[in-house]
């Protein structure tokens, strides 16, 4: 039974990969690739790891729809009403990453893996929430150090007017003018 | 502890959510009726189930250049959410998928809600859905963080993330009690992700109906229905996270599950008639300024209970 | 006390150079003669308290360079005090005479108080890094003066000559002293434990070499014969005071560092080599003699011959090593005329020079052929010049004479033939000068058309001053050498046992 | 089994990399990147799966990659909102200034 | 008592150099004080002498400076102080012509000082220092008048060819430390060891002649004649020619102590007598025909010492100071009257200065060794030495004696003519004459010749004999009878003879032969073949080692420099050329690799991750065929 779903969902993963590149409409690629990795969580799943199924497909859900926003919002053609191509270097794309599939492949079926070793604990989700919050505490701190700067950075990145703009020369402003409004301490 | 699921538990649970959702309707159609001065006849709370009928035989319009299968996509993702969303949820000792995970899924089936809107709205190639998925977006983006915080809290205090051991958990006191905040938010995050009452923006009229504007036909009618089986689903969520699942005196669990259900619809209801529109960018900031640090506090509060037990 | 006599003149020196104001040249000259006296009179004070027997006095030992065994070691003995007193008389000299000097005064008066303190610490340096220091420093400082109040363009390129050429020298001594140095068992450049310790005794070819090297070094400043040709070019070219500096004090550097060096510490192998100097010394004396003879510029004549006199002087130095046939007196006799040929030459020479200088500034030309009869207009610089020739070529009732007969005493017993032969350098001598004599100051007045107002005037005041107490001391030597000699004399009869050993 | 895993996120990694060269679209170039670290999760899970289930360091993997997808993506559209504010244009090959 | 001594030196050295210092304010009181110093060093003398102290003072490691006063220096010390005495009050007449009084007192007392130290000399070094002040002084003396070329390049013959022979000394004081003398005693000089006595008599005997310039140096005292004539008599003729002899005298006992010292020194001694004699008899010149006498004279002093005579020469030495003193003096009164000295041109002078004739007269017939007479007596002496010493010594001196007799007759002849009618025309020809004769110059002359006179008492045999045992060689030979009247009668004959001739002739028979003339006249071409054989060799030398020196020496460090430069030069250019070039091409490559480098950064993002995959692919076939 996991064989068969294993199957499904792989060929589900790829053709939806695939697709992401193939189709004109913006929307269509970035929902083709939604269902790609909602398989590949449904994968992670089968492997024995729901918690990081399930987030996986939580974070890819919402991620997937905020990059349809900006493919709309970016994207010359987003429909792809109109008939033109997005695309160069077609042939070298396809020759370097039919070489490192192959290469890949020939790695996984060459490579001698070795047996596993121990059997997995009947509460992953607790494994790695140990692991995470036990010896692997360095990676979770660099991990939210990096999340907080992704945060700060981006914003910054992305907000088109800065402090000065927003209280003055010499910051002496008492309230920011945003054209919007709103804001705390109004 | 819910024993897990048998095979024919996979039909009773949705036609129970739809029976519950059809409740909803007609109590809604009752007050509507009562609050327009007119008799509350059971002939008035029928009245929503013609619009079923009216629908189904309705002509479908098309928009041109519509994309028809992202369209119809979205359309079905809500009442899919939501009918997968009350597979974790026990009544009274019985639960469809008794999940591991159970909040998690129910987190990333309440989720899928955003890709339906939004698709819903991109479908009819018109400019005012998709306004209107743009508003569901903003406003997911508002309640999201809450609520997931909110289901931590209560996860925390069960210290699992079964919904089964977390209704077991409450034994002593319901969650409600001693997470009121979470409990709040949480009702607040079913009323905005079935799109309902106060957070009926992304279907509000002043975009002719926003997301449900170009739908007709078979279209309105998933969508409508999705709207009411999120709010039922949502509802039935409530009882075993903060208020106990199936326990009560005398009533066995699924009777109690069932009349903490009703409670919490007719709350609900009631919330949607007296709670004004609010525009999604003020939601934003009130969400983001106060509910989520009160949440973080909140959530903070079972774990130091579990610390020190 | 002795630190202070040699480093007197450079703090004076300092002094001027730094002193805020514009000086006159007047002044100038004054401090200089003043600081110039202080230092004769100290000098004569060290020679007054300076027992004769008592070796090394007035020792000042410190730590220079510890790690390489260089420390600073002054002291004087009987070798060395005359020259010291000989420096500071002659500085004296060169100060008054410079009255008359008008160019850069004052960086002429600084230049001359640094070469004052560089000869007095060469004279009292016993340490050879010191002894270098000083060698090298003497040669920098006479290179300014040359270039800088030289005779024009040929004067720089003189001083370049000079420069190098001296230098290489001092570069081949630095070999030398390195050699001893590392043959030394306790490594270390003074001269007081090289001479006790005598670390190159039977070391055959290495010591030859460290010879070889000193000697040229040496034979290069003194100078002898092959490597002489740089000294007429700058004497010619240099200013009347630089000349008297250079003939008197400098070439004795060349000479002192024979007898203070070369035989204390290299005995066995000077002795062995010992008849290679007497040939270079009679050589000298011969060749020198020969070629003032030939020459037709009275300023490189007298050049050459203080080439014939150093000849002597390396003559006596290398008959001292000789000790087959050769009793301890005649040595001892042989290196006291060494040292009072140097004392001699520098007085005589430095006066013969100084009078040149004189015959310069009035004439603008050193040619022979260019002046006749000059005894007429300057009957006091001509009586001058002649006592100063006189004395130069050996007449006895000057210290000329009193050198020579030691030397050639001294000398005879070691090498005969080579004694013999330089003994006509003597005659040589006295033919140039007369000659010279004959035709410049004798005879019908007839005056160089270079001349600048036309008429020769007689010596002037600083001009006698300058060069009167000179040939009064030669001839107070001439005539009692026994104070000078008595100084001298238990040195070298310390340093003859010294090579003799 | 395990093989079958892994040439599954070979695939994924392939098709990935395909479209980030392809892709003119900064976007597209991104979601390509999306596609190789979903590869890479994949074969993160199997390889814990199957070599060493008993530590959870193919976890941490597995949270690494959803976190370095979650980064890129927030890093991806900062860049291309402050590049197409500025430039007014969203293709990777408009946006050279760099070269070399 | 040795204060005498030093004050016997002092005085006239210090009177000496003090008027020379002075120079030009004291020349109106110089004559005075000049004699006056001569009178007080005479009187000194002759208390010396009689007192004979004796003083020493360290001079150097080992030599004292020592002076005695012994027969010998007595005798020597009298005549000196008696002769600058006389010549000084001379010259004191010739006040006028020797303007600058006070260099010529001056240098005259240092001459007198020096002399004085020679004689009483004990050790070489001093006598060395006088013997070489003695020549300094006769060179500033000869060339007194600076102003006229001919003198001063007499004075630098005359001094150089004494300091030639002096080298002599030199060498002796070395020979003699060398041979073990340490003291340089000349006493002792005779003990010195082996083969250093040989150099030591040779230094000695080249020292002698030159300054008494016997045959080898003669020449120069024909060129001593342009000093003044005073010049003339003190140094030329009594004191410092002798001086050489008397060293002779003084070192007899070394000349012994060599087998070939004593016959080479007498040998020369007669043969100098002889061929000088002949010179002089050929002169024309009055003062030349002196000098050369003076020269023959000092071969029978020289021939004495040579012979072991050492009385015969103090006595020979004694009288001919007196004669040739007068002899000289009387020259320089003429010369002072009439301006000239040309025996033709001083034809009748003895009579028209009766007293310069009478004095000039008695000293001629002196010098011709007329019996009664001083130096006839002491000739005697001298051929009774040489007589016991060798038969052909005795003829050699015997024929010597006879061509003094023919000179001075020769000499007597003119003077004593009277003055022809045109003799005006050869006046004035050297000087200009001034007519007369101060009063000042009569008596030195007239003492003179007393003394010239006087001291023939020598030859009786009381006195020889107290002279022999004054002197210290009492077993000296004296005269047997039968020399005395040979010698007289050779004498008288060979005057008479020539009396006769010179009245007939231009010159003695002898001497009829033109180039034996001229040979005789040239000083026997002495100074010729000096100046040919020595001197100008010498000058060419002196010019060739001075282009060589300048050329070669100079030129090989000119060259060395230069090479240096072209060495510096090719450095230069190697390493432009090489090691530059080589840098210069690392930079061009460098900058090509740093072009090539930079052509990956397309700014291309895709072709960026395509150039990762690439190199990401090679790092694991690398790290794989690694393993």
């Amino acid at each position: 039974m996991t064989a068969a779903l294993f199957a499904v969902l792989a060929v589900l993963a790829v053709t939806g990969a695939v697709l992401v590149f193939r189709c004109a409409s913006m929307a269509r690629a970035t929902f083709a690739l939604l269902a790609s990795l909602v398989c590949v969580g449904g994968e992670v799943i089968l492997l024995g790891l729901p918690y990081l199924g399930v987030v996986t497909v939580l974070m890819m859900v919402m991620e997937m729809v905020v990059m349809a926003v900006f493919m709309v919002a970016y994207m010359m053609n987003p429909a792809g009403l109109m008939p033109m191509s997005m695309v160069h270097n077609r042939r070298g794309a396809l020759t370097i990453s039919g070489v490192v599939f192959a290469g890949l492949a020939a790695g996984v079926l060459l490579a001698p893996w070795p047996g596993r070793v121990g059997t997995a604990p009947q509460d992953t989700t607790f494994q790695a929430g140990a692991a995470l919050m036990g010896d692997q505490m360095l990676t979770m701190v660099t991990l939210g150090f990096a999340l907080l700067a992704t945060m700060v950075g981006a914003t910054v990145l992305a907000v088109g007017r800065g402090r000065y703009d927003r209280f003055g020369d010499d910051l002496s402003r008492p309230r920011p003018d945003d054209p919007a409004g709103g804001g705390v301490g109004r | 502890m819910a024993d897990a699921g048998s095979w024919p538990s996979v039909l009773v649970a949705p036609a129970a959510l739809l029976a519950l959702a059809v409740l909803a309707l007609c109590s809604d159609a009752v007050l509507d009726a009562r609050t327009a001065g007119r008799p509350a006849t059971p002939a008035a709370a029928v009245r929503p189930l013609l619009d079923v009928v009216r629908l189904l035989l309705a002509q479908p319009r098309r928009t041109p250049a519509s994309d028809a299968l992202l369209w119809r996509i979205g359309v079905l993702t809500a009442p899919t959410a939501a009918v997968l969303a009350v597979a974790v949820v026990p009544f009274g000792g019985h639960v469809v998928a008794d999940l591991e995970v159970g909040v998690v899924w129910f987190n990333a089936m309440e989720a899928l809600t955003w890709a339906g809107l939004w698709l819903a709205g991109w479908g009819p190639n018109a400019a005012l859905p998709l306004i209107g998925g743009y508003r569901f977006l903003a406003q997911g983006l508002a309640y999201e963080l809450p609520l997931m915080f909110a289901l931590i809290a209560a996860a925390v205090g069960a210290e699992s993330l079964n919904v089964g051991d977390i209704a077991a958990a409450q034994q002593g006191l319901w969650f409600a009690v001693w997470m009121p905040v979470a409990f709040a938010v949480y009702l607040a995050s079913v009323l905005a992700f079935s799109f309902l009452g106060p957070f009926g923006y992304p279907a509000g009229r002043d975009i002719a109906g926003g997301v449900l504007g170009e739908t007709s036909g078979v279209d309105r009618l998933l969508l409508q229905a999705g709207r009411w089986l999120l709010l039922a689903a949502g509802s039935a969520m409530a009882v075993p996270l903060f208020l106990g699942g199936g326990a009560g005196p005398l009533l066995p669990g699924w009777a109690w599950s069932l009349l903490k259900t009703l409670a919490v619809l007719g709350l609900l209801l009631w919330a949607r008639r007296r709670v004004p529109a609010v525009r999604a960018d003020r939601y934003v900031e009130f969400a983001w300024m106060v509910l989520i640090p009160a949440t973080i506090v909140q959530t903070l509060v079972p774990a130091l209970v579990v610390l020190r037990r | 006390m002795l630190t202070l006599v040699v480093f007197l003149p450079l703090a004076v020196c300092a002094g001027l150079l730094l002193w805020p104001r514009p000086v006159s040249d007047r002044v100038c000259t004054g401090v200089w003669i003043a600081a110039a006296a202080v230092d004769l009179a100290l000098a004569a004070a060290l020679w007054a308290g300076f027992d004769p027997d008592g070796g090394l006095q007035y020792e000042q030992r410190a730590d220079w360079i510890p790690t390489a065994g260089v420390g600073y070691h002054v002291g004087v003995d009987g070798l060395s005090l005359p020259l010291l007193a000989l420096t500071c008389v002659l500085f004296l000299a060169v100060a008054v005479y410079s009255l008359r000097e008008t160019r850069r005064v004052r960086a002429y008066a600084c230049l001359f108080l640094f070469l004052e303190t560089v000869c007095l610490g060469l004279f009292s340096a016993l340490d050879l890094i010191l002894f270098f220091v000083y060698f090298d420093l003497s040669i920098v400082g006479m290179y300014f003066v040359i270039a800088g109040w030289g005779h024009g363009e040929r004067g720089r390129a003189a001083a370049l000559k000079f420069f190098l050429y001296t230098f290489i020298g001092s570069l081949a001594l630095l070999l030398g002293f390195i050699g001893l140095y590392l043959a030394a068992s306790p490594h270390t450049f003074d001269i007081t434990e090289l001479a006790a310790a005598d670390p190159l005794a039977g070391r055959g070819a290495y010591a030859a070499l460290v010879l070889l090297a000193l000697g040229v070094g040496l034979a290069v400043k003194t100078p002898a014969v092959p490597f002489h040709t740089w000294l007429p070019p700058a004497h010619t070219e240099a200013p009347a005071a630089g000349s008297a500096i250079l003939a008197g004090v400098l070439l004795k550097m060349g000479t002192y560092g024979f007898v203070r060096i070369a035989m204390p510490l290299l005995p066995g192998v000077w002795r062995e080599y010992a008849l290679a100097f007497i040939v270079v010394g009679a050589v000298s004396a011969v060749y020198g003699a020969l070629v003032a003879l030939g020459q037709t510029d009275v300023k490189r004549m007298i050049a050459y011959t203080s080439v014939n006199h150093m000849g002597y002087v390396v003559l006596a130095v290398g008959a001292a090593g000789v000790l087959s046939g050769t009793d301890d007196q005649a040595r001892t006799l042989a290196v006291t005329g060494a040292v009072t040929q140097m004392v001699s030459h520098g007085l005589i020479t430095g006066a013969l020079f100084l009078l040149t200088g004189v015959l310069y500034e009035r004439g603008r030309t050193y040619a022979v052929e260019a002046y006749s009869g000059l005894a007429g207009p300057a009957p006091r610089f001509a009586a001058a010049v002649a006592v100063a020739a006189f004395a130069s070529l050996g007449i006895p009732g000057f210290s000329g004479f009193i050198a020579e007969f030691q030397i050639f005493t001294g000398s005879l017993a070691a090498q005969a033939t080579a004694t013999a032969l330089a003994v006509t350098g003597i005659l040589l001598t006295a033919a140039l000068f007369l000659r010279a004599l004959r035709q410049m100051f004798l005879g019908a007045l007839r005056l160089p058309p270079g001349s600048p107002d036309g008429r020769f005037g007689d010596l002037a005041v600083p001009e006698t001053t300058a060069v009167a107490p000179l040939l009064g001391l030669a001839l107070v030597i001439g005539v009692l050498p026994r104070p000078l000699l008595d100084v001298i004399e238990p040195a070298s009869r310390a340093v003859a046992g010294l090579v003799a050993r | 089994m395990l093989e079958l895993f892994l040439l599954l996120a070979a695939a994924l990694f392939s098709v990935g990399l395909y479209g980030a060269l392809s892709q003119q679209s900064i976007v597209m170039i991104m979601m390509g990147i999306e596609l190789m670290i979903a590869g890479v999760i994949t074969a993160a899970a199997a390889l814990w799966h199957f070599l060493a289930p008993a530590a959870a360091d193919g976890q941490v993997i597995v949270v690494a990659a959803v976190v370095a997808m979650a980064v890129e993506m927030a890093m991806g559209f900062a860049v291309t909102t402050a590049v197409f504010r500025s430039r007014d244009i969203d293709t990777a090959d408009a946006a050279e200034d760099l070269k070399g | 008592m040795s204060a005498l001594l030093w004050l016997l030196a002092a005085v006239p050295l210090t009177a000496g150099t003090a008027l020379l210092l002075t120079g030009r304010r004291l020349d109106r009181p110089a004559p005075a004080l000049g004699v006056a110093a001569a009178a007080a060093t005479l009187g000194l003398a002759v208390a010396s002498a009689v007192l004979r102290p004796e003083a020493s003072a360290p001079l150097f490691a080992g030599i004292r400076a020592g002076l005695r006063v012994d027969g010998l220096s007595a005798v020597m010390t009298v005549v000196v102080a008696a002769v600058t005495l006389a010549v000084l009050v001379f010259s004191a007449g010739e006040k006028d012509r020797l303007s600058q009084g006070g260099r010529f007192h001056g240098l005259m007392l240092l001459f007198a000082g020096a002399m004085l130290i020679t004689v009483t000399a004990t050790t070489l070094p001093l006598l060395l220092m006088a013997w070489e002040v003695m020549g300094a002084a006769s060179w500033a003396l000869i060339g007194f008048w600076w102003r006229q070329p001919q003198r001063t390049r007499a004075a630098d013959t005359a001094f150089l060819t004494t300091r030639t022979a002096d080298l002599g000394l030199y060498l002796a004081a070395g020979a003699a430390l060398a041979g073990g003398v340490t003291a340089l005693d000349l006493d002792a000089l005779a003990g010195a060891r082996g083969p250093w006595v040989h150099l030591l008599t040779a230094g000695v005997v080249a020292a002698a002649f030159g300054k008494s310039a016997q045959l080898p140096f003669s020449f120069w005292l024909s060129r001593a004649m342009q000093a003044p004539s005073p010049v003339s008599a003190l140094l030329h003729a009594a004191t410092m020619a002798a001086a050489g002899a008397y060293l002779l005298l003084r070192l007899h006992a070394l000349l012994e102590a060599t087998a070939w010292g004593g016959p080479l020194v007498a040998w020369t001694g007669a043969a100098t007598a002889l061929l000088l004699g002949v010179a002089a008899a050929a002169q024309r010149d009055l003062k030349q025909l002196l000098a050369a006498s003076t020269c023959s004279q000092i071969g029978f002093m020289v021939l004495a010492a040579g012979t072991g005579g050492v009385a015969a020469g103090t006595a020979q030495l004694t009288a001919h100071a007196a004669v040739k003193a007068g002899l000289f003096l009387a020259a320089g009164a003429w010369l002072y009257a009439l301006g000239t000295k040309q025996l033709p041109a001083l034809r009748g002078a003895a009579r028209a200065w009766q007293w310069v004739g009478a004095a000039f007269t008695a000293c001629a017939l002196a010098l011709a060794g007329l019996p009664p007479l001083s130096l006839w007596a002491a000739k005697d002496e001298v051929l009774a030495a040489a007589f016991a010493q060798s038969a052909a010594l005795y003829a050699t001196g015997l024929a010597a004696a006879a061509v003094s007799a023919v000179y001075s007759v020769k000499a007597l002849w003119y003077v004593l003519r009277e003055t022809p009618g045109d003799a005006w025309q050869g006046y004035d020809t050297e000087e200009s004459g001034t007519r007369r004769v101060t009063p000042l110059m009569r008596p030195p002359l007239l003492v003179l010749a007393a003394a010239a006179v006087a001291l023939g008492v020598l030859a009786l045999p009381g006195v020889f004999s107290a002279l022999r045992d004054a002197v210290g060689t009492p077993d000296e030979p004296s005269p047997s009878a039968w020399q005395l009247p040979l010698s007289a009668a050779v004498a008288l004959s060979a005057a008479w003879l020539a009396w006769r001739i010179q009245g007939r002739g231009p010159g003695p028979r002898l001497l009829r032969p033109a180039a034996v003339r001229r040979w005789a006249a040239g000083w026997l071409g002495l100074e010729q073949a000096a100046r040919t054989l020595a001197v100008r060799p010498v000058l060419a030398l002196a010019r060739a080692t001075a282009v060589f020196d300048d050329r070669v020496v100079d030129g090989a460090v000119h060259r060395a420099a230069r090479a240096a430069l072209t060495a510096a030069g090719l450095a230069r250019r190697s390493d432009d050329g090489g090691v530059d070039a080589l840098v210069r091409a690392v930079a061009r490559t460098a900058r090509r690799l740093g072009r090539a480098a930079r052509r990956p950064q397309t700014g291309l993002l895709h072709q960026y991750y395509a150039q990762a995959a690439v190199g990401f692919a090679v790092l694991t076939l690398l790290l794989l065929s690694l393993r």
